[in-house]
């Protein structure tokens, strides 16, 4: 096997390790929203440290196969991908902080009404579900489940549309939610761009292997 | 607008029983740089060989086929006037050595007698020592013989050989591979100031080469054309797989 | 380099690496290899001076050769001084040496042997060189190029006097000077045959070091086959062909055999090209062992000097431009 | 550039062509009848009665050369055993040693030698052997036919192991070999060919050589194997009775060209076999 | 001058055109938020089109200088530098479009009480000027001024780290400024982005020029 | 743990008066793979070929300065002994023409007089074989002779014969740039395999392969070391401006 075979084989299995690590940010902000769980909330704070330097080794590996191999055509996309890839997750994993540190710093638990018609938790849920479906893809090279990811974005970014609308009413009634209501229009702006995010990981997969660039495509065709 | 200059069409070249060159069809655009990549011994510069004719100087070579400039067929024309028509430079740099430099460049007039007077020869001679960027580094030894230049300004003179029969295409069979990369480069910068004027093939076992210097890439693999396309397109989305193994170094 | 070993104790730095760390019996086998390589670099240091040796042994040849012909032709040189050169009378019954008419024979009948030859050995050369180096016909001709230099001189004599002399007789009483047969004219016309495969084969060989890349650079300009061998082969050859004829002018100078078979063999000055006459290699070879005066054979000693020397710088000339041609 | 002046140019290429070949070939005319004339006049007298005796006096028909192939035997073997191994052994030190000065003096030499004229080698082999051993004998032949391989074994020896790349040589020099084994295990092997084919040659040259005999190994009308003393050889023999006004000895001449012509010939295609079976692939 | 050396000239080019229009559409949306011109504020949405284009043309013109010219060293600094920049560019483009997009959505004019208090006008004075001094940095190759982009993010993050208690403390007195406040909320978090990318932009240009990895050092370090 | 097997300490070598290779400084670790670059003619072959004493063989070459192995000085020890523990593969590939496969590898020894039991050598010839990943496609064929094999398979037949006298250090000049890409790169992928248990420093003109193949990479510019760090550093941030001008293809 060539070199830069191995070389990317190992890349691979680094990116793929990026997106568990991330994955799990993701979910435990999750859970620590869920449950209001601040010590679990801080342990993703501090983990986003390890996400951060997945990131560089990833970013200094694509550097090195680049300046000691040269590829083209497949594996010049793959590292492209990757590279984009890399950054998106980065991202991911800087979103599931920036939750985390919100529910550290809120007073109290979200009272269940808001958590309902904000629509949070199944865009949670459904965010998840999207970083989970694009590891899958890319690890099996599987570009029908990335395109799966869009059409769960467009359920994503409607809740996120609503948000502004659906608190402005709830606070109306309910005054005395206005700080919960605050965070949670951080939270879904947030997870709004987890939604982004994936997309982006998705196009970035069927680019490498269709050399299709889908970017920007299906917001204006 | 572009058009084609040179066409291949079902066009095929043997060395005896041996077929090395198989059905290839091509349509060269005028005034690009086109590369010709692939293994070693895929019948690349054979098919080079052939367009100005210069295959069937080897005894018992072949061919057939369509193969035409400006849509004339370049083997209804007689060899000599394809030769003028096409020039062609070779892997090494290969100055006639009893020639001086001035004598090299306007050799293929002398060459086919032709009698030109001397300002006439001076301004031929000038104007392609300037093309290929030497003049301003000759000029004042054009009496002398080619042989005290390097290696890539030896190979410079002989494109200016090429070039000063006004040719429209011209040929060439791994120019590079036996130079220094800094002549390399020079040569390599040559290329892209040349396509104003002329339409530039080039064999070449480098791919980086073929990547940094042409428009259009054909990769032939035993003695196909497998593909050919933009070389931007090559490199980075190719539609054989043969090409893609080829280019990234997985070879069956 | 210095070969010699200064020593044959056995460094650590002498046995393989990798063996300094193993079992007693894996370093005496590598001590054991290592004292056989002290052996080769001593019988190295041998070689080397056995080389030289012979290198020495040809200069010494050489100069042996000179000086014993310089030294054997003093008591020539001494009496006669150098109007020995164009003395035009030879009678060794007078003692009168004159060298004239045989550097005349010699100088003539080469000359012409070389202006006959050259059309067909540069034809020869051009045609295996550069038409048809390949096939049945040009194989043909080079063997038969190799067997005219192959034949001995002496069979080329013995022919030339049994069927060429009396053809040359021939041709005398047709245009009227006296028939003879033996002459300058006769062994010409065998030196010439005789010395066509020299500059032929060296002309081919020559004609094939044209850098093909060269010749195709010129039918990449749209030459015919001729401009091609006119404007690049032969210029690029001319020295290393200039060099075979020199080559041919050196061996027809020297040829004996043959030339004292046909060219009549008499001391008188040679009135045209078809008199008889007598080189010097042919003076030499006919009076040497019937020389019975010092003097008489320090005068052919003399004459075999004369020859060496001529054809000694002729050759170097020659061999020099081949040198400088094949670099 | 127009279609007539091509045309000419296009001609004139064919002529020079037709007229190169007939030149050519017409070499070939004087070898054709050569040969065939004295396989003519000689074969006839061959037969093996011919072979194994010696010449008849003046008169007598009949006789044969047998004293003549012993001697050329003889001569050409002591004169290899002398210029093969030195020949060789400088051939090597030339290609070698090629930049020194002793090298450039040697080979100059080398270069004359070849160019002397075997008259004068003759007259050198006299004053060197016969003179002071006190007579003729084959073995100053031999020393003189010696002198005149030399040039020939060395330039082909050198020429041969120059041509070799000297990677080879590199290559065994790498592996930690001493300079005499990589001389005699890898590069004399490879160029084995080379070094023959010269050989080969320089024994076909000077099988035909009269003149450094003519004074040194002076020849014999009768069988000889002793080589301190005079030996007759082919060439001489021919010499001799080709010049001789007997019609018998004439005959016995031609017989004798067609053997010398033989050998000569065998010995050049046997050249040619070995070169072609010894030639290493590079 | 080598082929790669005019391709690398004219990428820069084109980077600093994205760089202008990106600027633009930001500023622009500043001056729609500002005077509330919700017609400039559409211009921007239609106008990001334009940078999506942009940042495909530089993408693929990444591609192909990767493909043909393998470059190392210092060429594959900046390629690599570009190509995260541009992704960057691209985001800031999408986050002017975002707040245009709320601009076209508010109801009403924001109030001048809310302005002050979040402090949003410098918050979004400053990002433009980050953006505005990275690219400078990047056409100058001037590593000090990029690394003064970096002091000015802090301030960004201290604004946005106060606004939800800024806008929970307003909203007790006003809550009849929900809605407003819901919105600016949105945006500040935006303007937080707009300073990250404009941060990230900065470390990419010293990785080119110094080779040295910035990213989440002066976080942890 | 990493140790030094072969260091320079001002090392020169000249031809003549010819200053090829000036003070260099150099430390090479044991079972690594180093690239030598630089442009045409900054010594690179010649700072190879002191490292087992094979410049000295030209006439007229002196070198002057430290070059040990394992901390014994090379210059002290005899070049045979020298050159047995220093394998040294060359440009084009070269296995001795009149010896079979079998004789090829083991010609180390035979070819010095080093007589071996048959089943020893069988069992070098064996062992270097598969080491060079050659034996199974020759296996069959031990007694013919190399030149039938392809160019790649010729060199890794020399590589094998380098490796059968059991060396440390194994020396490559331009190894494959007299090779067609396939066969390179099947060249190259021996580097890997052989790193395990050999030290090899590789001169190469191809700075692609000095990327690929390499630890650690010297840059030598007209006779001087310029650099010599990782090659992932030369390759993405090297110190020296001549080295950047160098990889990045600006020559000045
Ligand atoms: N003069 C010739 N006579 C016979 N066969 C030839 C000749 N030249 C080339 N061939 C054969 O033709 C085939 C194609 O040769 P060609 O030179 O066109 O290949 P190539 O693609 O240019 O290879 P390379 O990259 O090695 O130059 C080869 O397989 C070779 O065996
Ligand atoms: N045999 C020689 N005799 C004299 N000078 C030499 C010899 N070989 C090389 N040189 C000189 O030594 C210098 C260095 O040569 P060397 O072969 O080491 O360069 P290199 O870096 O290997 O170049 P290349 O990449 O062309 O092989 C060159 O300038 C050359 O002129
Ligand atoms: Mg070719
Ligand atoms: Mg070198
Ligand atoms: O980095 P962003 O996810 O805010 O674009």
């Amino acid at each position: 096997m060539a070199q830069i075979e191995t070389e990317l084989q190992l890349l691979k299995v680094e990116a793929v390790n990026m997106w568990t690590l991330v994955n799990s940010q993701l979910s435990k902000a999750r859970l620590a929203f869920l449950n209001f769980d601040k010590d679990l909330a801080r342990e993703v704070v501090t983990k986003e440290k390890r996400v951060n330097g997945s990131e560089l080794k990833i970013d200094r590996d694509c550097e090195n196969i680049f300046a000691l191999f040269c590829p083209v055509a497949i594996d010049l996309r793959f590292l492209l991908a990757v590279l984009k890839i890399n950054s998106n997750l980065e991202r991911i994993g800087d979103i599931a902080e920036g939750i985390a540190k919100y529910i550290i710093d809120a007073e109290a638990p979200f009272t269940k009404e808001l958590l309902d018609v904000t629509r949070i938790l199944p865009m949670y849920e459904e965010s998840v579900k999207m970083l989970e479906d694009t590891q899958e893809a890319f690890e099996k090279e599987d570009t029908i489940l990335a395109r799966s990811v869009f059409k769960k974005d467009d359920f994503l970014d409607d809740i996120n549309r609503q948000a502004h609308k659906v608190l402005e009413h709830h606070l109306k009634d309910h005054p005395e939610d206005t700080s919960q209501a605050l965070w949670l229009l951080s939270i879904i702006r947030k997870l709004e761009r987890v939604g982004d995010q994936a997309k982006n990981v998705a196009e970035e997969i069927i680019f490498y292997l269709e050399a299709k660039v889908l970017k920007h495509k299906n917001k204006f065709v | 607008m572009e058009s084609t200059i040179i066409k291949s069409r079902n066009f095929n070249a043997s060395f005896g029983s041996n077929h090395v060159v198989k059905n290839v069809n091509i349509d060269i655009p005028r005034n690009h740089v086109i590369a010709v990549m692939g293994p070693s011994g895929c019948g690349k510069t054979t098919y080079l060989r052939c367009i100005n004719r210069m295959h069937e100087l080897i005894p018992g070579a072949t061919s057939e086929g369509e193969m035409t400039i400006n849509n004339e067929n370049i083997y209804d024309m007689h060899p000599i006037f394809v030769r003028q028509k096409i020039g062609m430079v070779f892997q090494r740099p290969n100055p006639f050595p009893n020639l001086s430099i001035y004598d090299n460049v306007i050799a293929g007039y002398k060459l086919n007698g032709i009698k030109l007077p001397k300002a006439e020869r001076d301004r031929i001679v000038e104007h392609s020592l300037t093309r290929v960027a030497l003049w301003k580094e000759v000029k004042d030894s054009l009496n002398k013989k080619g042989s005290f230049l390097s290696g890539g300004q030896q190979q410079r003179l002989c494109i200016a050989r090429a070039v000063a029969m006004e040719p429209e295409v011209l040929l060439f069979d791994e120019p590079t591979s036996a130079l220094d990369p800094i002549s390399t480069s020079t040569v390599e910068e040559l290329f892209h100031e040349l396509k104003a004027n002329y339409t530039l093939i080039i064999v070449t076992h480098n791919m980086q080469q073929a990547a940094r210097v042409s428009d259009k890439t054909a990769f032939f693999y035993l003695g196909e054309l497998v593909e050919y396309d933009e070389t931007k397109i090559m490199f980075t989305n190719p539609k054989d797989n043969r090409t893609q193994n080829y280019i990234t170094g997985r070879f069956s | 380099m210095d070969t010699s070993a200064k020593n044959s104790v056995i460094t650590r730095s002498d046995l393989p690496l990798r063996v300094i760390n193993s079992t007693p019996e894996t370093i005496a086998r590598a001590q054991k290899k290592v004292r056989r390589s002290f052996r080769q670099i001593r019988t190295e240091t041998v070689f080397r001076r056995t080389l030289t040796i012979m290198g020495l042994i040809m200069i010494i040849l050489v100069l042996g050769i000179l000086l014993t012909l310089i030294i054997q032709s003093l008591p020539s040189i001494k009496s006669l001084g150098l109007k020995y050169l164009w003395g035009k009378v030879w009678d060794p019954v007078q003692d009168i040496y004159g060298a004239w008419p045989f550097l005349l024979g010699t100088l003539l009948s080469s000359f012409l042997a070389l202006l006959i030859s050259i059309p067909f050995s540069l034809a020869v050369a051009i045609f295996l060189g550069e038409y048809f180096p390949k096939g049945w016909m040009p194989d043909f001709l080079k063997n038969a190029v190799e067997l005219i230099a192959a034949v001995p001189s002496v069979i080329y004599g013995f022919w030339g006097l049994a069927v060429l002399v009396p053809i040359v007789r021939n041709l005398e009483n047709h245009i009227g000077v006296e028939p003879v047969g033996v002459g300058i004219f006769s062994s010409s016309l065998i030196l010439a045959i005789m010395i066509i495969p020299y500059a032929a084969s060296l002309g081919r060989s020559m004609i094939q070091m044209v850098p093909s890349p060269l010749k195709e650079a010129a039918y990449g300009l749209g030459a015919t086959r001729w401009e091609v061998i006119r404007s690049v082969v032969l210029p690029y050859t001319k020295s290393g062909l200039f060099a075979g004829v020199l080559l041919s002018l050196g061996r027809a100078l020297g040829e004996t055999m043959a030339v004292t078979m046909v060219i009549g063999n008499t001391s008188l000055i040679p009135k045209n090209i078809f008199a008889p006459g007598n080189t010097m290699a042919s003076v030499i070879a006919n009076e040497f062992t019937e020389a019975d005066k010092p003097v008489y054979l320090s005068a052919l000693i003399e004459l075999g000097l004369v020859l060496f020397l001529v054809t000694v710088v002729i050759n170097l000339i020659g061999k020099k431009i081949i040198d400088r041609f094949t670099q | 550039m127009d279609g007539k002046n091509i045309k000419y140019r296009i001609g004139k290429s064919y002529v020079a062509q037709i007229v190169t070949t007939i030149f050519a070939f017409a070499c070939v005319i004087p070898l054709l009848f050569i040969l065939g004339f004295i396989i003519k006049a000689g074969i006839t007298k061959i037969n093996w009665h011919f072979l194994v005796s010696i010449p008849k006096p003046v008169g007598e028909s009949g006789g044969g050369i047998v004293n003549a192939l012993v001697g050329s035997i003889l001569i050409i073997f002591c004169a290899s055993l002398i210029a093969i191994p030195i020949g060789i052994l400088a051939g090597i030190y030339l290609s070698e040693n090629g930049k020194t000065r002793l090298a450039y003096w040697c080979r100059l030499c080398v270069d004359i030698l070849q160019g002397v004229p075997s008259i004068v080698i003759g007259i050198i082999a006299y004053f060197w052997l016969v003179k002071p051993l006190g007579g003729f004998s084959a073995l100053s032949g031999s020393v003189a036919l010696a002198i005149m391989m030399l040039p020939i074994v060395i330039r082909s020896t050198e020429e041969t192991l120059k041509l070799l790349p000297s990677s080879l040589q590199e290559a065994a020099f790498a592996l930690g070999m001493p300079f005499h084994r990589v001389m005699f295990k890898v590069v004399v092997p490879v160029g084995i060919s080379g070094i023959l084919s010269g050989v080969m040659l320089a024994i076909a040259r000077i099988t035909g050589e009269t003149a450094p005999l003519l004074f040194t190994a002076f020849g014999n009308p009768y069988l000889s194997f002793n080589i301190t003393k005079p030996m007759q050889s082919l060439p001489h023999l021919i010499y001799d009775y080709a010049t001789s006004p007997y019609d018998d000895w004439k005959n016995l001449a031609w017989g004798a060209s067609v053997i010398l012509l033989l050998w000569v010939l065998l010995l050049n295609i046997f050249t040619k076999l070995i070169t072609r079976k010894w030639k290493v692939q590079l």
